[in-house]
């Protein structure tokens, strides 16, 4: 669309910062970024920031401190469009794991010992545990293809709509054969599609890194993994790594049913 | 050896044609009419279709996606459309004004039989954004009116301000030869001077119906057809007689994509039109 | 008291900060933090497989994504006694030169470069050097395309599992690295060129230690099993905790390091420090051309290190490439049944040593410790900014500090997000040395140390302090500049020392200040003949612990009495301790 | 139909010839012993002794993803570039059964330019097959071939019989006529016959196509669909692989720096979530069960009622794919009213006893 540029800007919480290295890693498209938006913060890329209002906020990482709910409300109110970038910003990230507050005690202790931190830090959450997200980009990191379609998209006012799909997809487009039905732990159709299906492709299997796919079957598969031979703890743990809060929902019910 | 071979076809069925918006203005508050002319003079007088059939509009951009077309036929030349702001696509297309360009493909569908409608009673329900194909056949009637029995109009909305068309229908009342009832479910203006009510409220007021006679045209959103089929089926209209037009999500509009399909049949090349019978037959109609 | 704080260190990939505290004319605290929470990721993989562990630890940091798998894969081959082929060696070699290019090209040029050219911005830089932005980028660019090849992806890829890899990349990928290597040559000549002769920003010098891995054969190289230390320390992977000794600090979640007490750093500079000498063909060249002394002292110079490194990493490939292609088959992923065992990986992240260690029973991970590059340079980081900051200050160039410190930061190339256990600082409230001094003994009785000379007016408050506080009881010593005698014995003591001493901090005569005993050490002005001592007998963490009481004299004349002002604040000094 | 005798050491000159200006592909093996076609660089990967490659020979022509056109303002511009000359060989007769209902879909009604010009371009030279414990192409009636091939090589001990079954294919055969020997020997009969026969036994599994119109009307409410809908994983890839499969979705990706946008095409699966949904939020077919009853519609009835054919080919892809066993054969005796040994039930009994 013509007319004024959009006022963008990208923000870094507690992460690999992985996303925002994505955006650099389009070393091609760079240019054309930078000249098709006005970005008014992206403190990996520039110094001259200015935090004002903004179309469009593209957040990555997850909320594990006081002062980075503070700062997302911040990010919130002053733009228009919030972007959740990545795993830990959509489902709080391998981080997410500890949910359970007295657990997180525990294993925090265990690291930090009883030291009294200057910055008091919370339980990792995805960002939408605190704000309203208006688009999710999901990926352990993002996609250099799937950031740059959605990117220009949303320059040209036109958001595309999610049409969710699991790995299972570009694994078969890929012409892979299928590793579950192999017998190896692959968590392809229970998460979402946008890698390519890297790891089918090299043969091995999807990891989760994704997060979750809207729609996927999760008690069928966990019942084909234990039929496959695998054990209930495991299988639990590893569907765990790469879901963040995302499945707290489906475990009750899971387990309340068990 | 030589494996390339020249190729035979001719026309490429997915290639949209540029039109331009020649008119745009709200209906509702989140429906607008687009009155749009195909760039190509030509290829605008050359567009021949029948009420109920629709085309795909493509957005620079967005996408595309398939839309009813609300003008008739009988008035060639220029094509409108009335959409409804839900997802992307129609997003983008509200935010255009006139002169700017789309891609018009199409027409598509089968449309309403116009033939097997000749000399009959019409009789039309409507609903909310339903008034969109029906109105391409309420006009084509009432363009051919001597072709036509009696044409009979019921439309429904949530409220005055949510009525598409109020004002055009409100102006047909005047119309001698058109019966036509208007009602909302609830009026919060307090100026409503017709029917208070869901439509289904309005069929108590016509005058005999001659069932075998009638061609019913219904539609409207999903709640809607139940109870308005229902209505129907007391009068006693014959369940082919009972005409619907569906909506289904659509990627080429062509019978190619198969998002469209029920049972082995597409919406695109088979319908939106539907009898009720066809509905019945084919479970995952409605 | 006046804070210079450097909030979201821009372009430092992950979000950082340093604080500078600066009182009168001492620096009292240089603070490194980060911006991040804590991940626990050490915690979390603890039940998981080593498989799972291997994937998920990558994740701490995408800039060192193939440094991290590599530490993780390795330590959990030692782990499990895994042994994998050369070939598999030379492959994942292969991938750590992509990181390092990447990572070093993005470095030099991208994040860098403009401060040194007065940009806010590569892309602001681009405009007078579009040639080297654009290029820099096509290096960049490729050695991100070296580990989407090798490992999968570009970040986080997964290709590299213990014992192999999951897919060999074909001969022709290995053939096209090998060619686009050769075509950047030109670019990379000019790259150690602009940073081996760059005019960088005067910054004061100081010498510290360096570690890095030790590569075997006599080599440069990435990794190795053996650490060595600048002083020819080595110490074998399994007892990396002899260099790093982690301790928690309170205003980051990632923990410090000091190797025998001493903070020291890691990274590019380390590596050419270090193993310079080993540098063979074009880097062995070009080496001993720009090396000297400076590159000892100054951090800055990492930037010229990284260079180099490229320049290595250029070299390599082509070889790495025609060794690769000498072997035929492609090796299948080394299968292992040990389920117990633990072990110690060494790699050199692109800044600097990264260690992974983990313990495994029953086929799980019991125990995971990760130390990363960042984590260990941050003491150097804040050893650095305070001697930088009191120097600047000292020359009375004040307002530099607050962009030095910045350019120093950055070019210790930090990966903050890479820190394992991380976090932010809370800027420390202005606090009166009344606070400041019961907050200490609070914590531990202190040991009193007079300096002074009593014939020499207000110089005298110090040996008359110390009367006085023996006369409370307090424990107390008196020493003199020349004299060390007196507290040569005290040097391994546990108590923190508070020296007592007429300091010129140009404020009104009798004031008071309770300043670290570091920003003294390192300020020329207020530098005390005492300080060489100090600095060598006295610990770091000693040192970090100490505190110099400044009373500002009026005069410094010779005569028997203190001037009524400075009484004055003797006779508060003595109410306060009294308590 | 003309018959032809190649030698088996005559093959990779004669495919040398065939594609000589164009793009030879052919199945070769990749991990698991499962193939795939490939073009061909070294006539040495290419491996015959295959029984099903993982995906149907439709990716040729209709690619996962290309794009159809690039469109502007400036209007629109059609792209060609996934049509280029190919030969195709080793081709079984259930993908060309598989490929001749392709070329029925994409020609009726409106003409798919991109399937037909691809297809065009191609030379397909059919391959003779030995069913393995998935085949069932006999019972659809597509083990055998009489059209929708170039040419169709039969393979026979150290010889190939050849079938020419088009103009072009005849045209291929005149490149290298010295490689050919045009007289059959009694011994080349009766060699085919016997073969012919003992593949004819070889099957093993067997459906009753033509009692599934019925009988998926007749349950069409049976609780099967909702067992089946409990496990099904949404994947998509029983249809990513099936070779009538025919859905793609579009999409409109703008690029960066040009009022321009590429659109789109790519495969879809009506197994996904949002297959069905409309704008606006409406979904018509939510549950697992309602998509997987859309699939074998297409599979066991609608065709078969509308052409008097299955829309199946027998391959047995979706037995050797679904990692839940969902495919036309379980699906098939279960609908018979059988009780049969897949996953999907085993889990129907663990979740509701």
């Amino acid at each position: 669309m013509k007319g004024k540029k959009l006022k963008i800007g990208i923000y870094e919480l507690t992460g690999c910062a992985g996303d925002a290295l994505m955006i650099l890693n389009c070393e091609k498209e760079l240019p054309a970024i930078f000249q098709a938006v006005d970005i008014q913060s992206f403190l990996m890329a520039k110094s001259d920031n200015i935090d004002d209002e903004l179309d469009v906020a593209l957040v990555e990482g997850s909320v594990t401190t006081e002062k980075e709910v503070e700062e997302l409300k911040d990010i919130r109110k002053r733009s228009k469009i919030v972007v959740a970038l990545g795993l830990c910003a959509t489902v709080g990230g391998i981080q997410a794991r500890f949910q359970d507050p007295q657990k997180w005690q525990e294993n925090f202790r265990q690291v930090y010992g009883e030291t009294k931190m200057e910055l008091p830090a919370v339980v990792s959450k995805p960002i939408d545990a605190y704000i309203k997200v208006d688009f999710y980009l999901p990926g352990c990191p993002i996609s250099k293809e799937q950031f740059l379609n959605f990117f220009t998209r949303v320059v040209k006012g036109a958001p595309p709509e999610s049409y969710p799909q699991p790995v299972c997809v570009s694994c078969k487009y890929k012409e892979n054969d299928c590793l579950l039905k192999n017998g190896l732990f692959c968590l392809g159709p229970l998460t979402a599609d946008g890698c390519g299906a890297v790891c089918p492709s090299h043969n091995l299997p999807c990891v989760g890194c994704w997060g979750p796919v809207q729609g996927g079957n999760w008690t069928s598969e966990f019942y084909l993994l234990q039929d496959k031979g695998f054990s209930r703890e495991f299988i639990k743990k590893k569907m765990a790594n790469f879901a963040g809060t995302k499945l707290s929902e489906f475990w009750k019910q899971f387990d309340r049913r068990d | 050896m030589k494996v390339e071979k020249k190729t035979t076809l001719t026309k490429n069925p997915f290639l949209p044609d540029p039109a331009r918006i020649v008119r745009v203005y709200p209906l509702t508050q989140d429906v607008k009419f687009f009155q749009v002319r195909l760039v190509d003079i030509n290829k605008a007088l050359a567009f021949q279709y029948h009420p109920g059939q629709f085309a795909m509009i493509s957005i620079l951009g967005a996408g595309e996606a398939p839309f009813s077309i609300s003008s008739t036929p009988s008035r060639p030349g220029l094509l409108e459309f009335c959409i409804r702001k839900t997802g992307t696509i129609t997003g983008a297309i509200f935010n255009l004004k006139e002169n700017d360009l789309i891609g018009v493909r199409g027409p598509y569908g089968n449309g309403f039989p116009i033939e097997k409608m000749l000399g009959k009673d019409i009789l039309i329900v409507m609903g909310g954004l339903g008034a969109a194909p029906l109105r391409s056949v309420l006009l084509y009637c009432l363009d051919n009116r001597d072709q036509f029995g009696r044409v009979i109009l019921l439309h429904g909305a949530k409220c005055p301000a949510e009525m598409i068309f109020c004002q055009e229908f409100q102006d047909l009342k005047k119309r001698e030869d058109l019966e036509c009832y208007l009602t909302v479910d609830t009026d919060d203006t307090g100026q409503w001077e017709d029917n208070i009510g869901v439509v289904t409220t309005l069929f108590p007021k016509l005058k005999a119906i001659n069932p075998e006679q009638t061609v019913s045209l219904v539609c409207g959103p999903p709640v809607m057809y139940k109870f308005v089929i229902q209505e129907l089926l007391k009068l006693q209209i014959p369940k082919d007689q009972i005409l619907m037009t569906l909506e289904r999500r659509m990627k080429c509009g062509v019978g190619k994509c198969g998002h469209c399909a029920i049972d082995y049949i597409y919406t695109c090349l088979d319908g939106p039109v539907f009898t009720y019978w066809d509905v019945i037959h084919m479970r995952e109609l409605i | 008291m006046k804070k210079i704080t450097i909030d979201h260190l821009p372009r430092v990939e992950g979000n950082g900060g340093i604080t500078a505290i600066i009182d009168g004319q001492a620096v009292s605290e240089v603070k490194f933090y980060i911006n991040e929470g804590p991940r626990l990721i050490e915690r979390l993989v603890i039940g998981r497989t080593p498989e799972e562990d291997v994937s998920l630890t990558p994740r701490i940091c995408a800039i060192c994504t193939v440094s991290h798998k590599l530490a993780a894969v390795r330590a959990m081959e030692n782990a499990l006694n895994v042994q994998v082929p050369h070939q598999t060696n030379l492959l994942r070699e292969l991938m750590h030169m992509g990181e390092m290019i990447e990572s070093h090209s993005l470095h030099v040029y991208y994040l860098a470069l403009p401060d040194y050219l007065g940009f806010p911005n590569a892309i602001a830089m681009a405009s007078k050097h579009e040639f080297e932005v654009k290029i820099a980028l096509e290096m960049k660019n490729f050695g991100n395309h070296i580990m989407k090849v090798i490992n999968g992806r570009f970040v986080h890829g997964e290709n590299t599992v213990i014992g192999g890899f999951g897919k060999w990349p074909s001969r022709e990928e290995l053939l096209w690295i090998k060619s686009r290597a050769i075509q950047f040559m030109p670019f990379v000549y000019k790259t150690v060129n602009l940073f081996c002769t760059l005019n960088y920003p005067d910054i004061p010098e100081a010498e510290t230690q360096y570690a890095c891995c030790l590569p075997p054969h006599e080599k440069y190289g990435f990794w190795g099993d053996e650490i060595l230390v600048s002083n020819g320390d080595r110490i074998f992977r399994e007892d990396y905790r002899q260099l790093t000794n982690e301790f928690v600090v309170p205003h980051s979640y990632a923990r410090h390091s000091r190797y025998q007490d001493k903070p020291y750093s890691v990274g590019a500079l380390a590596r050419v420090n270090n193993l310079g000498e080993r540098l063979e063909g074009e880097a062995g060249r070009m080496f001993r051309k720009y090396f000297n002394d400076h590159w000892k002292k100054n951090p800055l110079y990492n930037n010229a290190a990284q260079a180099l490194e490229i320049l290595y990493c250029f070299e390599r490939l082509p070889q790495l490439v025609d060794e690769l292609l000498e072997i035929d088959n492609t090796p299948e992923i080394v299968s292992y049944q040990t389920q117990e065992g633990q072990g110690t990986g060494l790699v050199e992240a692109p800044r600097g040593l990264l260690i992974h260690h983990y313990r495994v029973e029953q086929g799980l991970v019991k125990g995971a410790d990760i130390i990363t590059p960042t984590a260990q340079n941050a003491e150097d980081i804040e050893r650095y900014g305070m001697i930088a900051a009191q120097t600047l200050l000292d020359r009375g160039e004040e307002e530099k500090i607050r962009d030095r410190l910045d350019i120093i930061v950055r070019a210790y190339d930090p990966c903050i997000s890479c820190s394992v256990h991380l976090a932010e600082v809370k800027t420390v409230e202005e606090t009166a040395w009344e606070n400041q001094l019961a907050e200490i003994k609070r914590q531990a009785s202190p040991l009193f140390i007079g300096i002074g000379n009593i014939t020499q007016g207000d110089d005298g408050i110090g040996p008359t302090l110390i009367t006085k506080l023996k006369e409370l009881g307090i424990k107390a010593v008196c020493s003199s500049e020349l004299d060390t005698q007196n507290i040569k014995s005290l040097v391994n003591s546990d108590q923190p020392f508070i020296f007592v001493d007429a300091l010129d901090a140009g404020k009104k005569p009798g004031a008071i200040s309770l300043i670290p005993l570091l920003a003294v050490l390192y300020s020329s002005s207020l530098s005390h003949r005492l300080a060489p001592f100090i600095q060598n007998e006295f610990s770091y963490s000693q040192l970090k612990k100490s505190y110099l009481l400044g009373i500002q004299p009026r005069s410094i004349t010779k005569q028997q009495h203190l001037s009524p002002e400075v009484s004055q604040a003797l006779q508060r000094l003595i109410d306060q301790l009294e308590n | 139909m003309k018959i032809v005798k190649l030698k088996k050491s005559n093959l990779h000159p004669f495919l040398q010839a065939a594609s000589q200006d164009a793009e030879l592909w052919a199945p070769v093996r990749q991990k698991n012993n499962k193939h795939s076609f490939q073009p061909i660089k070294d006539f040495a990967t290419i491996d015959l002794n295959y029984t099903r490659t993982i995906l149907p020979p439709r990716k040729l022509f209709l690619p996962p993803q290309f794009n159809m056109f690039q469109a502007s303002l400036q209007g629109y511009k059609e792209d060609f570039s996934h049509v280029s000359p190919k030969v195709i060989f080793g081709v079984h007769p259930c993908d060309l059964h598989g490929l001749l209902i392709f070329d029925e879909f994409h020609r009726q009604n409106f003409e798919d330019p991109y399937y037909l010009k691809a297809k065009e371009n191609t030379l397909i030279f059919g391959h003779s097959c030995w069913p393995d414990d998935k085949c069932f192409c006999q019972s659809t009636n597509t083990h055998l071939v009489e059209e929708g091939y170039d040419l169709f090589f039969s393979e026979l001990d150290d010889y190939y019989l050849v079938w020419i079954g088009s103009s072009r294919g005849d045209d291929c055969l005149r490149l290298a006529p010295e490689l050919f020997d045009e007289s059959l020997s009694e011994e080349d009969i009766k060699g085919y016959i016997a073969w012919q026969e003992k593949r004819n036994q070889a099957f093993k599994l067997k459906i009753n196509f033509f009692a599934m119109p019925d009988l998926m009307e007749l349950r069409y409410h049976h609780s099967l669909w909702e067992k089946l809908g409990q496990a099904c994983l949404s994947c998509g890839s029983c249809s990513l692989v099936c070779p009538t499969c025919n859905c793609y979705n579009v999409q409109d990706q703008p690029l960066l720096s040009q009022d321009a946008s590429n659109i789109q095409r790519c495969w879809d699966s009506c197994m996904l979530e949002n297959y069905s949904a409309v704008a606006g939020g409406e979904n018509f077919r939510e549950k697992r069960s309602q998509r997987l009853k859309l699939w074998y519609t297409h599979k066991l009835q609608a065709y078969i009622s509308k052409y008097g054919k299955p829309a199946c080919v027998g391959c047995g892809r979706c037995i050797a794919t679904c990692p839940v066993d969902i495919n036309v054969f379980t699906v098939s005796r279960a609908l018979e009213g059988e009780e049969v040994e897949a996953f999907w039930n085993r889990l129907a009994k663990e979740v509701n006893p």
